[in-house]
């Protein structure tokens, strides 16, 4: 087995993520994210495209900041990425902040625009490397954008969630997430230990299969170059042996 | 038409009068930082700042000087250089009338002032918690569909947009290129201010391959030709953003005492005016 | 990506199948004339035709042809040459499904497909007949007011959008200048279909000037490169109408006789195909 | 007394009736009222902007044919030109047909943007050269547009109509048009025999005064040369002597 980092392990479990899509946006901040989009549409048959916010060779828009949101709404964007200060077991985020609002104890930059595309993009994965139970919290302050919706148009929501500790899936009908696998090193155990919510696993939970040789040696060309264009501290990084 | 069209920086920031609703674009997108000093420079005060949609440095200034008393917006962030500290202080202190949004939202609210229509309808939002504290914003039947709610949020009409640009012709019109949204605020707004790196003799609109991206001088109340008029901040690919000025803001501005210096600093700083 | 974009017009054409809601430009925005040629060479029917915002020639030949099934339109004309007879006559005998609008109706109704809301408010129209005839247009009360009706439009969500534009890329980014009604509709459509005078194999979105007026490949379903493929209509500075052409239609068409030798002529020509 | 054709008079009526005007919007198939809105241009002291559908030298326009609509919703347009089919004394305009809707008698091309300019601009004006009992109805047989409007929002409306026996302007309060001038060579009682609806004017009707040497020169000249950018049929005409 071939050694990596925990960023190329997370670059390539996202980009497993992505497999079928035609149109994977990636927002601001997100080199993670965005490693993972170009690593899939490396590994795809040529049908898909990759829109990277900030980027220049891979951002196609002519037609101001609305587009990518219009983009949302005319169903041409199946997968997107967001994170969140807190996350909850229901799929709710909160991009505001803790501890009342408006005057809370902590103030984080808002909401972006997480309470639209949550509802609209088919495949939003939630991806935040820290997994402690600061993060991932019974129930979010501020509900930026809430998990599941009852009785309102939403072809959207969440799909999957990706974390430093393992990747889980997310079931709309039972409105829970349901962990998939566990990174390498480390345990279910600890991934309950640092979760504020209860989530759904298998009685044998499986390990998150690594990036192979081939993988790593694009993460490590390719993508890092063409990553490097908007994200040229975090490509400096990834040369970075593990 | 041009007389009195062109002014020196400061003049131009007269416009943005106190208690103006003022619209401004996102970092990437063309931010009129030199203006924003003359601004900061003359005490300009309670302003009703529109961040189309997400606002930064200018944002996060304009709050530390204590200009803004209502704030609209989807986020304020430096970016890479982390969290905007005097926003989140003055949240803290309970300094701003904060109106939270989301970056659609923000957009669409403008295109329902560009149309001239009293309010816009928007998918998602519903079930988020901004709708509970944006009292503004409504929920109606969809008139079109059994059983679909859908959120409807009212016009935006900034009083004044300010934001700044590579080129401007001496007729007023100025080239937008791919920033579309600078065009939508400018419609949308009762009066538009520009500051610009340069001003070309030709008529922007003869050029074929760019007047498809070019804001017609009817929107354009005053223009101010200012080189380095974005900075710190980037202006496409002409300058990048001066790295090491943001983040020692970012460094300063944690604390009052930092964010006074580092303003102290900023306004001495000799104005580069063509 | 671009794997079978590209494509000789009949096939381009073939997309447009009978019973689709389709949408073409304004004369003087970029009409597909020779794709409109296949189209009535192959017979298509039932067209849900939209005008955006009104129809000229290509409307006519469509309607005399017997393509159109419902119209969508703020009105049909020949310009400088006259009424549309074909269109006239039809009215005359009861043949079209007729949706009369109003100019902005049609853009509003066009921008709310792009949102992806399902309707937008509008001003004017009440008191219209046409409000009167359109039973898909409603009225509701501002939410935001008191004792504000305004009229309010379903989305047009095109299925097929056809248009000529001067030129593509490799890639299928398509330059459209100022005619941006072009990007509106080809974001409002599902699928999009465009002829093109010429190709490039620069990328069109790395030319700064330009890039801001070009609709990206992403809303391109198909291209086929034809010379003067808006003939005999203008296409923008490229070529002027030809007026003799457009004068022997307006003559030949008032009669349906006459419209059938037209046809014939137009059918027979010989294609120019780059 | 100049001598001066038909369409020169109605040039520089239309000129009159623009004054103190910003923006004045000419739309298409308008060659007399574009005539006229340059021609107060050129007669004004230099803030006065012009844009001819068609134009290329006098066209702005950057957003697509949406963007005339929301210029006057954003009530950035001061003057605009309608027409009519058919117009009545309540200033209701008809440009869709005669006879009963949709199957009618005599089809016209369609009421374009008349449904929304005429309820946007303050200062529309009607302009149509016949004048018959044709044109000039009791009722119109299909309200493109209607000439005034209770309860609802509405800054705009007709102002004036010029037809080729005179000049009337439209009261809103009283929803009449009131005869103001006759044109030379025409009279009251043709003008009344020729209308189908009653209308106001003065004991007195003075005769519409006729352009002086000056502006004679400049339809002549610079406007004649200008309008031929995108009428030049017109243009040529413009030429004849009276």
């Amino acid at each position: 087995m071939s050694a990596f980092t925990r960023t190329e392990l997370l670059i390539t479990v996202i980009s497993r993520l992505l497999r079928g899509c035609h149109h994977v946006a990636v927002g601001a901040s997100s080199p993670i994210p965005g490693s993972g989009a170009l690593l899939a549409r490396s590994l795809s048959s040529g049908d898909m495209r990759v829109s990277v916010l900030g980027s220049r060779r891979n951002n196609f828009f002519t037609n101001g900041g609305v587009e990518l949101f219009d983009l949302a709404a005319q169903g041409r964007i199946d997968a997107f990425f967001l994170g969140g200060g807190q996350i909850d077991g229901q799929g709710n985020i909160n991009l505001v902040g803790v501890g009342g609002y408006p005057r809370g104890n902590v103030r984080w930059p808002g909401s972006f625009g997480s309470a639209y595309l949550y509802f609209l993009i088919p495949r939003v994965i939630l991806f935040r490397e820290e997994h402690t139970r600061r993060v991932m919290v019974p129930q979010v302050d501020f509900v930026s954008a809430p998990g599941t919706s009852d009785g309102v148009h939403r072809p959207g929501g969440p799909f999957a969630m990706v974390t430093g500790l393992g990747l889980f899936y997310f079931d709309r009908d039972r409105r829970r997430f349901r962990l998939a696998s566990v990174h390498p090193r480390h345990t279910v155990e600890e991934i309950r230990d640092n979760t504020g919510f209860d989530f759904d696993y298998p009685a044998v939970v499986p390990e998150t299969p690594g990036p192979d040789e081939s993988i790593l040696a694009k993460i490590r060309g390719p993508i890092r170059a063409e990553i490097a264009e908007t994200y040229p501290r975090f490509a400096e990084r990834l040369t970075q042996k593990p | 038409m041009t007389n009195g069209l062109f002014v020196p920086v400061n003049e131009l920031s007269e416009l943005v009068y106190d208690g103006a609703k003022l619209a401004v674009p996102k970092d990437s997108c063309g931010v009129a930082m030199e203006a924003t000093r003359e601004l900061v420079r003359r005490g300009v005060r309670d302003l009703h700042l529109v961040c189309v949609p997400i606002g930064g440095i200018q944002a996060d200034i304009l709050i530390g000087s204590g200009a803004v008393r209502t704030l609209e917006t989807s986020g304020v962030t430096l970016g890479e250089f982390g969290g905007a500290p005097r926003f989140a202080d003055a949240i803290r202190e309970g300094k701003l009338a904060m109106r939270d949004a989301t970056c659609p939202a923000v957009h669409a609210a403008l295109q329902a002032a560009q149309k001239g229509i009293p309010f816009i309808p928007l998918r998602g939002l519903i079930g988020s918690d901004l709708m509970k504290h944006r009292s503004d914003w409504k929920v109606i039947d969809n008139p079109f569909a059994e059983n679909d709610p859908i959120a409807v949020l009212p016009a935006i009409r900034p009083d004044v947009s300010l934001f700044h640009a590579p080129l401007a012709d001496r007729f007023g019109n100025v080239f937008v290129g791919r920033e579309r949204e600078l065009m939508t605020m400018a419609h949308a707004s009762r009066d538009t201010l520009v500051t610009v790196e340069e001003t070309t003799d030709e008529n922007l609109l003869d050029d074929d391959a760019r007047a498809g991206a070019v804001l017609p001088a009817i929107y354009v109340s005053k223009i101010a030709v200012v080189k380095q008029g974005a900075w710190p901040l980037a202006l496409g690919d002409i300058y990048p953003d001066d790295e090491t000025t943001l983040a020692r803001y970012a460094m300063l501005a944690r604390t009052a005492d930092g964010f006074r210096q580092f303003v102290e600093e900023w306004l001495s700083r000799d104005l580069v005016e063509a």
